[in-house]
């Protein structure tokens, strides 16, 4: 059965990147890519990669497609016939690409082989020891949070380095002259969506709070909680326009925060320093071992959560003020 | 006031029955999340009667019982015309009064409308909807206000 | 160690008088005057290193390791104690030669070109003290840069042309083949110190070495060896004591020097003389040396003729040292300082003609002689010393060349010199045979009125380079002395 | 050999060369950077196959189950995932400024513009 | 046992209405009736599909998960539909109705 | 039953890629795309009990909230600028 | 603190750019980040100073030991491009904020200064991780912040170029993922250490071959190595000056050190060589890329453009160093690495000089500009000196051993070609030469420019200055790199030994 769910969403996969290929209105592309992006999020939780589809769900089928979609609100959403182009040179390189992926693949451990090498060295001990270790249920947490916490600490710099060149291409509302104010104009009022909206809004906050908190237990955590957290202020903003939303989150609030969330998630490492222990080790927060490692995780966890939800507010913030501009 | 205190009750509740960890760490983070989302909810002067229908809750199931039968009822009416050889539609786009005075009233009207299969609401003006109805038939049905007037009735 | 710091004083002479000449930049006459102290210092330098070397002192001075084994080494031996003295002698006299020059030229620019100048002079010292082939390598590439401002001084589009031919040739037979070479003969010996029998051990594939052979005669570009030659006559483009100083001075020089080194103290007399390839380098120097006096006979412009002049009479001296044999290293080096003297005032004169006249053309100085009989005296000493004729220092030199092709039994290129020299008579002396005597077209020249010398420091200059010509004819002897040390250095 | 252990991966290299495709192909700069988003993805779909083990159940500590799939290659595409949507952002964005100044976001009429000036 | 059966029951019928719908999507000539035979698939069968996995649960946490699940749906499922359809009238596809907007006074409401 | 509903479910979800892709008009596409996120919820919250791990429905109820938010994402753009419709009829 | 050591160079930067980006003021931001660079200069200078005492240096970060956990390990050819990187970082900081207050419109000065803390913290990252996964992920910190920092640039094509960066940057970084992943399924781990142990056991495995050919190709796309160099020139020409200093002096660098890193140390040489006709592959487009990019450079109007191209073909030399697969050969592809950032720092930061006076960098615009700024023009002229390799200054040293490594493997075509290659170099230096001392001025367009004599900001003149005599010192005391350089080649080459 898994096999069969596996053999049938990877054949949808290809089927929507050929569909891909072959459609040219770029609204329908980002329509497909937001089916690839549920697609290989279906496929994530048949290969047990929970958090990853969480994340992905978040990302490939929500914030992603958002952002393109607003981009071709900007750009205008038709990909011109290419006169004259050489698809020889294009196809070449691909080749040759595939053809070095499969040579790559003929001598990897089959597909799902419990004594594959990858699952002899590293990985056991984290599934056998970071119970006693970390204390967390979810080793995929433990892992990231802990053992490969300074990936993490990278992956959070990586969205803040985001925040700060979208802001910097293009400048957030605030920056550059005041926040656009479009209250003269009279915007077409949706009042069902807007009321339904205003019911749901509340709970999604919640649960990515939720997702927050739990990421130890269960699949989730600061990344993913971001994610969710910023889809439903978007989609406020989206509702009911950039100046009300620039109202209850100021973008240089925002702005600070994603820096605070870097902050927090280094300053706790650089704790270990003060205590002559090496960085972002979480052992001085606490005398219990166990109770330190929770300590930690869920401060560096906040501190992703924050960072990751404030930059993608911003880059909202920065692609939706540009849109209102333009349509000015 | 009256709806903050709604809305972070109600908000807690979701977050009891999600979470099931029920430690102090976790129920404190719980309590702060909760403030957190109140105290945003509120900048964004979202705290009314329309987010928290608090008012409604004596009300609506009755409403909703007897809004599942009709879904039921034209679920299966358009389960009939799919599969028919020839799809049996005769599609009309008409425009329903919308007597109900509050936004929620008129939001459950229309999303009832759009609950049951077969018809649905295009548009909404101060004083109409717009419906588009798979045959003439099911927007007569609607015509006949049954549930208009029960909205209105669970709006008062 | 005090020998080693006048070593290393005789290199900053030209950076501090650089500083001065920038500092006075405004100033003319108190930026001449540092010039001509500068140059006075660096004469009383050389002096100094030639009198501890006569001492029986051999001055070093090194620095740190810059890569394996290599250093910025300095030390004295007599080649380059000669080749200091006369350079550091001849910038004197050009300092003053250049004040009158540019003065009566109104060039603009002058404290750059006196700069630049001094700069040159400072790489020459550098070239003539390199204890090493690294040391030898870095003057010779930093000599090249700092003459290409004074080649394109003008700034007009011939000027840069003509730089550029200059810079081109220069720097690609050294990056193509000097460096290459020396990089061999480091990776072969271990070794770039300049070494009394030469570095090579004994094993070295003869094939190796025939290629290091040209590689090192093609590379130092600077030796004007035909085919790379034709950066001489490009930069003649450049004002004249520029032509004059480096020119028949310190670059042409540099390089013949450098050919001279390498022969004597990386191959060594005795290895050389079994290189393979040094026969065919041998006639091709012959050919130089023939071609070019051919070439120069059919040049009407007169600074042209005389770098073509310079270009046959540098294949005389890389010609002596290939014939591998004492005397003809003797008469090498012996040409270096006889030619020297010799062409600077040549072009010492040309210039004073350009000054006084604005002439450049051999074809206009028919006559000449009334107008400036001083300046066409010493022309006429001067190419009696290239030709090689008593009673000017020339004679010693090619006498000792001439040996050296009898004592190698090279008859065919004893031939080629004696053929070279009176070609040269042709296209050398004559000049001032015409300006003298009268010829019907001339005398409408002549008749516009007395005589019309060139600035007073240029004919002093003139006058001390053309006695510079007769003296080393009847004083030879120091200067014999020093070179015939050369073969012999370092085996006492 | 067998055929089946490997599908998997192979589809999986299907998809990343259609994506690359799209990205090295294509002239619309928005659709390059669909095309990133699709070989990106194909990747992490790389990774997450080999992490996976049969039967294996997802790595959350649970009583009684003792087989988990690999949690390292989750936690390396997390982060890669975050690069990914970090990316397309910024590039995005430059498309949005491009737009801005040259009018279109097709390759080729860019170029012209370039070029004439 | 009744549990059982019950949710075997509902996940068929669910299943039924799903491939209905499907077969609506596919075969109806305009969007807005496509957009109603996604509706049947919205609501019905998702509700029968959750019910019947509700049922299959022993744990409460699973339980009031699916019930959130549900929640949603119901709430988000007809609005996405109204703001679809709403969408596509503004922009300017027209259904093809036979009867437009007969019955009632007034024309078809553009903008 | 459940191996059957997640075929359904597979099928349905073909049923709009194949939609999705030769539609000819931007809201059959996003209506596609709605379809199908509503469909990932099921598929999830089948597949979980199929595999017997009931712990992943969390990630149901996140796919619910985001395809909500992404479907009045995408209408709400559309509607921004009510794009020119040259890329329906084309 | 001093067993912290190896973290720092990483984490001031990593620190300072979420700080700095809480401080609004541009002047504050700009001391800030000073302050920041310079402390991470010593760090590094300190940690250099450390692991030529003590050799490697581990720092198991999160106190989790090596391969469960993250480890940095700190050589001397990591500690060398530490200090480089860091090095330029602070002088590019220190002097260049006239032309970055400049180039940047006030109210993205702040921003800019952010970008480029983190483009550093990302870079340093890179070369401090002993972890293959660690290492992507600072490279794409460095890669995101470098594409915001080139779409900084004035000219609209600044946008398009940085379009190019991300997308040509991705697809590189994708490839190393992709290379990671293989390899990673093989060992089952991601430590370079420990995949160094376990690799060689898999040189028959087509796996390992491939995730080694995905990683070089990734490499060789962030190096900009010919024929995959198509975004340099562009990212160079259009980024604001400053921004092209420091990635011209430090990204290929940094791009450079990840591959010997990894066909090195991770893969051993053997592995490489048995894997790939790695020699054969380096040696030949390290040469073509010699050509190709000093050709083209050449025939650029503009010198940005120009230097760019210059670029191309320095990296194609570091490149043969690197295929010659000697240690002397490795020892000049570091030595060239260090100085090659000399002298295209020196080079960029005086033509940014000039740019801050006249508008651009066009050799129309630089007619004559010898006379009005002689000392920016003297280290212009010092760095291309430099660059063709003129025996008394650094370039000449790379040069050297270059020729020397290649001589070593009695390659004599490949030693004329690489010295014909400096000839090329010397074609568009002298035209540069030409143009600044000879040339005749033209009408300025900057208004604000004083004619006569108007050097540059006193920032970037010392700067440049600095630059151009380090160019010089290190063509004489040639010890801190050569010797740097020669202890990372032998140990590399010892680590590769069975």
């Amino acid at each position: 059965m898994e096999l069969l769910v596996d053999i049938a969403l990877l054949s949808m996969l290809v089927a929507t990147a050929v569909s891909l290929i072959l459609v040219r209105g770029l609204v329908a592309s980002i329509m497909l890519t937001s089916i690839y992006g549920l697609l290989s999020a279906s496929f994530f939780v048949t290969m047990d990669a929970v958090d990853v589809a969480f994340t992905e769900a978040a990302v490939g089928a929500g914030v992603s497609p958002l952002l393109l979609l607003m981009t071709v609100a900007l750009v205008g959403r038709v990909e011109q016939q290419p006169r004259k182009r050489h698809i020889a040179f294009p196809l070449l390189l691909v080749t040759v690409t595939g053809v070095l992926l499969i040579v790559g693949t003929l001598d990897m451990p089959p597909f799902g082989s419990a004594d594959a090498p990858a699952l002899q060295h590293v990985a056991p001990r984290y599934l056998q020891q970071s119970g006693e270790e970390i204390g967390i249920p979810n080793v995929v947490t433990s892992v990231l949070a802990s053992y490969r916490a300074y990936d993490t600490l990278g992956e959070v710099l990586v969205i803040f380095t985001a925040g700060i060149a979208v802001i910097l291409v293009l400048m957030l509302p605030g920056r550059r002259g005041s926040v656009p104010d479009d209250a003269g104009r009279q915007r077409p009022r949706n009042v069902v969506v807007n009321v339904v909206s205003k019911i749901l809004i509340p709970f999604m906050l919640l649960f990515a709070l939720y997702v927050q908190f739990h990421g130890e237990y269960g699949p989730g955590g600061g990344f993913q909680a971001g994610v969710i957290f910023a889809s439903g202020i978007i989609l406020y903003g989206l509702l009911y326009g950039l100046p009300s939303v620039c109202r209850v989150i100021p973008p240089p609030v925002v702005e600070a925060l994603a820096a605070l969330g870097v902050l927090l998630y280094a300053l706790t490492g650089v704790l270990a320093l003060l205590d002559g222990r090496p960085f972002l080790d979480y052992s001085v927060l606490a005398t219990d071992p166990v109770t330190a490692q929770y300590l930690g995780i869920t401060a560096i966890e906040l501190g992703v959560g924050v960072t990751v939800a404030s930059v993608i507010i911003t880059i909202f913030y920065a692609f939706a003020a540009h849109l209102s501009e333009a349509q000015r | 006031m009256r709806y903050t205190i709604a809305m972070a009750c109600v908000l807690s509740l979701f977050w009891l029955l999600n979470s099931g960890h029920y430690n102090a760490a976790m129920l404190g983070m719980g309590a702060c999340s909760v403030l957190l989302v109140t105290w945003i909810v509120h900048r964004m002067q979202a705290l009314d009667h329309e987010s928290t229908p608090a008012h409604l809750v004596l009300r609506l199931p009755r409403y909703l019982g007897w809004l599942a039968l009709q879904v039921l009822a034209s679920n299966l009416d358009i389960v009939r015309r799919v599969w028919r050889r020839e799809t049996d539609i005769d599609p009309v786009v008409a425009r329903l009064p919308l007597p109900q005075s509050s936004d929620l009233g008129r939001v459950i009207y229309a999303n009832s409308i759009n609950l049951t299969p077969g018809t649905l609401t295009i548009d909404m003006g101060e004083d109409y909807l717009l419906v588009h109805a798979l045959s003439g038939d099911l927007c007569d049905a609607l015509a006949t206000d049954e549930m208009s007037a029960r909205v209105s009735e669970l709006e008062r | 160690m005090a020998g080693g710091n006048l070593l290393l004083a005789s290199l900053a002479v030209a950076p501090v008088a650089i500083a001065g000449i920038l500092c006075l930049r405004n100033r003319p006459n108190a930026r001449e005057a540092v010039s001509i102290g500068a140059s006075l210092l660096l004469l009383g330098i050389s002096v100094a290193v030639y009198r501890a070397l006569q001492a029986g002192d051999s001055p070093q001075w090194h620095s740190g390791e810059l890569l394996p084994g290599l250093r910025i080494a300095l030390s004295v031996e007599p080649l380059g104690a000669l080749f200091a003295l006369v350079a550091s002698f001849l910038w004197l006299v050009t300092v003053v030669y250049a004040v009158g020059y540019m003065r009566g030229h109104n060039e603009q620019h002058q404290a750059r070109f006196y700069a630049f100048f001094a700069l040159s002079i400072g790489c020459v010292m550098g070239v003539a003290f390199a204890a090493n082939l690294f040391t030898l390598f870095l003057f010779y590439e930093l000599l090249s840069l700092s003459t290409w401002p004074l080649v394109v001084h003008a700034g007009t589009d011939e000027a840069r042309h003509g730089g550029r031919v200059y810079l081109g040739i220069l720097l690609t037979t050294s990056i193509l083949f000097f460096l290459p070479a020396i990089i061999l003969t480091w990776w072969t010996s271990g070794t770039l110190a300049f070494t009394p029998g030469g570095v090579f051990p004994p094993d070295v594939s003869p094939l190796l070495l025939s290629v290091l052979l040209l590689l090192f005669v093609f590379g130092v570009g600077k030796a004007a060896i035909m085919p790379f030659h034709r950066w001489l006559p490009a930069a003649m483009v450049a004002p004249t004591p520029v032509s004059a100083l480096l020119h028949a001075v310190a670059v042409v020089k540099a390089g013949v020097f450098s050919v001279v080194k390498i022969g004597v103290y990386i191959f060594g007399l005795d290895q050389l003389a079994a290189v393979d390839s040094r026969d065919w380098l041998l006639y091709l120097a012959g050919f130089t040396l023939l071609a070019a006096s051919i070439v120069a006979l059919r040049q009407d412009n007169l600074k042209a003729r005389l770098a073509y002049s310079t270009v046959s009479q540098l294949a005389y001296i890389t010609l002596g040292v290939l014939l591998a044999v004492p005397d003809g290293v003797v008469g090498s080096g012996m040409h270096i300082a006889m030619h020297a003297f010799g062409k600077i005032t040549l072009f010492f004169c040309a210039g004073a003609i350009l000054v006084a006249t604005h002439k450049t053309r051999v074809s206009q100085l028919g006559g000449l002689g009334r107008q400036m009989p001083f300046t066409m005296g010493a022309f006429l000493v001067a190419s009696l010393c290239i030709v090689g004729l008593p009673p000017t220092g020339g004679t010693w030199s090619k006498w000792y060349l001439m040996l050296g092709t009898l004592d190698a039994g090279a008859w065919p290129l004893a031939f080629a010199l004696i053929l070279s020299s009176l070609l040269s008579i042709v296209y050398l002396t004559m000049i001032p045979v015409r300006a003298f005597s009268t010829f019907e077209g001339d005398a409408a020249a002549v008749e516009e009125g007395g005589i019309r010398e060139a600035p007073l420091a240029c004919c002093l200059a003139i006058g001390v380079t053309g006695a510079g010509c007769i003296a080393l004819f009847f004083f030879p002897q120091p200067l014999y002395e020093l070179v015939a040390g050369v073969p012999l250095w370092g085996r006492r | 050999m067998d055929i089946a252990s490997y599908f998997n991966y192979w589809i999986v290299i299907v998809l990343m060369m259609l994506g690359f495709y799209i990205v090295i192909a294509r002239g619309n700069l928005v659709k390059k950077l669909i095309g990133l988003n699709i070989f990106q993805t194909s990747v992490f779909i790389l990774y997450i196959s080999a992490g996976k083990v049969s039967d294996g159940a997802a790595p959350i500590l649970t009583e009684g189950v003792s087989v988990y799939s690999n949690p390292l290659p989750h936690v390396l595409i997390l982060t890669a995932i975050v690069v990914g949507i970090a990316t397309t952002a910024v590039g995005l964005a430059l498309v949005a400024r491009i737009h801005e100044a040259y009018g279109t976001v097709e390759e080729s009429q860019i170029l012209e513009q370039d070029n004439a000036c | 046992m009744v549990l059982h059966w019950l949710s075997e029951a509902c996940l068929l019928a669910g299943s039924f209405l799903l491939l209905t719908g499907a077969l609506g999507f596919l075969r109806f000539p305009d969007i807005y009736a496509r957009i109603h035979a996604c509706g049947v698939t919205e609501t019905l069968a998702t509700s029968l599909i959750l019910v019947a996995l509700l049922l299959k649960s022993e744990a409460a946490l699973p339980q009031v998960k699916l019930l959130f699940i549900l929640l949603f749906l119901m709430f988000s499922g007809p609005t996405a539909s109204h703001a679809l359809a709403k969408a596509a009238w503004q922009g300017g596809v027209r259904p093809r109705a036979t009867r437009d907007a007969g019955e009632r006074p007034a024309s078809p409401a553009g903008r | 039953m459940l191996t059957l509903t997640v075929v359904v479910i597979l099928a349905v979800m073909l049923a709009g890629l194949a939609r999705a892709f030769f539609a000819r008009n931007v809201y059959d596409r996003v209506l596609a795309a709605n379809l199908f996120g509503t469909k990932t919820v099921l598929l999830i919250a089948a597949i979980s009990y199929l595999f017997g791990s009931p712990d992943f429905l969390d990630i149901a109820v996140v796919y619910a909230l985001i395809n909500y938010i992404s479907v009045i994402g995408v209408l709400r753009v559309t509607e921004m600028r009510v794009i020119a419709q040259q890329e329906d009829k084309g | 603190m001093l067993s912290h050591l190896p973290i720092l160079p990483v984490l001031l930067p990593l620190l300072g750019a979420p700080i700095c980006a809480l401080l609004r003021k541009p002047v504050a931001a700009w001391l800030f980040a000073c302050t920041v660079a310079l402390l991470t200069f010593a760090a590094a200078i300190a940690l250099l100073a450390q692991t030529w005492q003590q050799g490697v240096l581990s720092y198991a970060l999160g106190g989790w030991a090596a391969p469960w956990g993250i480890e940095y390990r700190i050589d001397l050819l990591n500690g060398l491009v530490l200090t480089l990187v860091s090095g330029m970082a602070s002088a590019v900081l220190l002097g260049g904020r006239a032309s970055i207050w400049r180039e940047t419109p006030e109210e993205k000065r702040s921003l800019f200064l952010v970008a480029f803390l983190l483009c550093l913290a990302g870079l340093q990252g890179i070369a401090a991780t002993g972890d293959a996964f660690n290492l992507f992920v600072f490279l794409e910190i460095s890669s995101l912040s470098t594409y915001a920092l080139v779409a900084t640039g004035r000219d609209r094509r600044a946008l398009v170029a940085a379009y190019n960066y991300l997308i040509m940057g991705t697809i590189g970084a994708t490839f190393i993922l992709i290379g990671i992943g293989f390899i990673y399924m093989l060992t089952g781990t991601l430590n370079m250490m420990d995949l160094a142990q376990r690799l060689p056991a898999l040189t028959e495995s087509r796996t390992a071959f491939a995730g080694f050919v995905f990683i070089i190709v990734g490499v060789c796309l962030k190096l900009a190595l010919f024929p995959l160099h198509l975004w340099l020139p562009g990212a160079y020409t259009h980024a604001s000056s400053m921004v092209t200093v420091f990635l011209a002096a430090t990204a290929t660098k940094v791009a450079l050190y990840v591959l010997i890193r990894f066909s090195f140390s991770v893969f051993r040489l053997e592995f490489s060589t048995l894997a790939l006709p790695l020699e054969t592959v380096f040696l030949t487009l390290g040469i073509v890329a010699v050509f190709a990019g000093s050709l083209v450079a050449i025939y650029q109007p503009d010198l940005k453009r120009g230097l760019a191209y210059s670029s191309v073909a320095q990296i194609g030399y570091m490149v043969i160093g690197v295929g010659v697969g000697t240690v002397i050969g490795l020892q000049a592809a570091l030595v060239h690495l260090f100085n090659h950032a000399l002298m295209k720092g020196a080079l960029f930061m005086a033509l940014a000089a000039v740019v801050y006076r006249v508008g651009d960098g066009k050799f129309s615009s630089l007619r004559g500009i010898g006379r009005e700024m002689p000392l920016t023009c003297a280290c212009m002229l010092l760095g291309g000196l430099s660059l063709i390799g003129v025996p008394g200054t650094a370039g000449f040293i790379s040069k050297w051993y270059l020729v020397v490594a290649v001589a070593d493997r009695e390659q004599w075509v490949l030693v004329a070609l690489i010295l014909a290659g400096s000839l090329l170099t010397a074609v568009y230096i002298w035209r540069l030469v030409e143009t600044v001392y000879l040339g005749v001025p033209g009408p300025r367009q900057v208004p604000d420019s004083p004619a006569g004599r108007a050097e540059a900001p006193p920032g970037l003149l010392a700067v440049s200055v600095v630059l151009a005599l380090a160019n010089v010192y290190f063509g004489f005391d040639t010890r801190l790199p050569v010797e740097a350089a020669s202890g990372a080649a032998e140990s590399l080459f010892a680590a590769g030994q069975p």
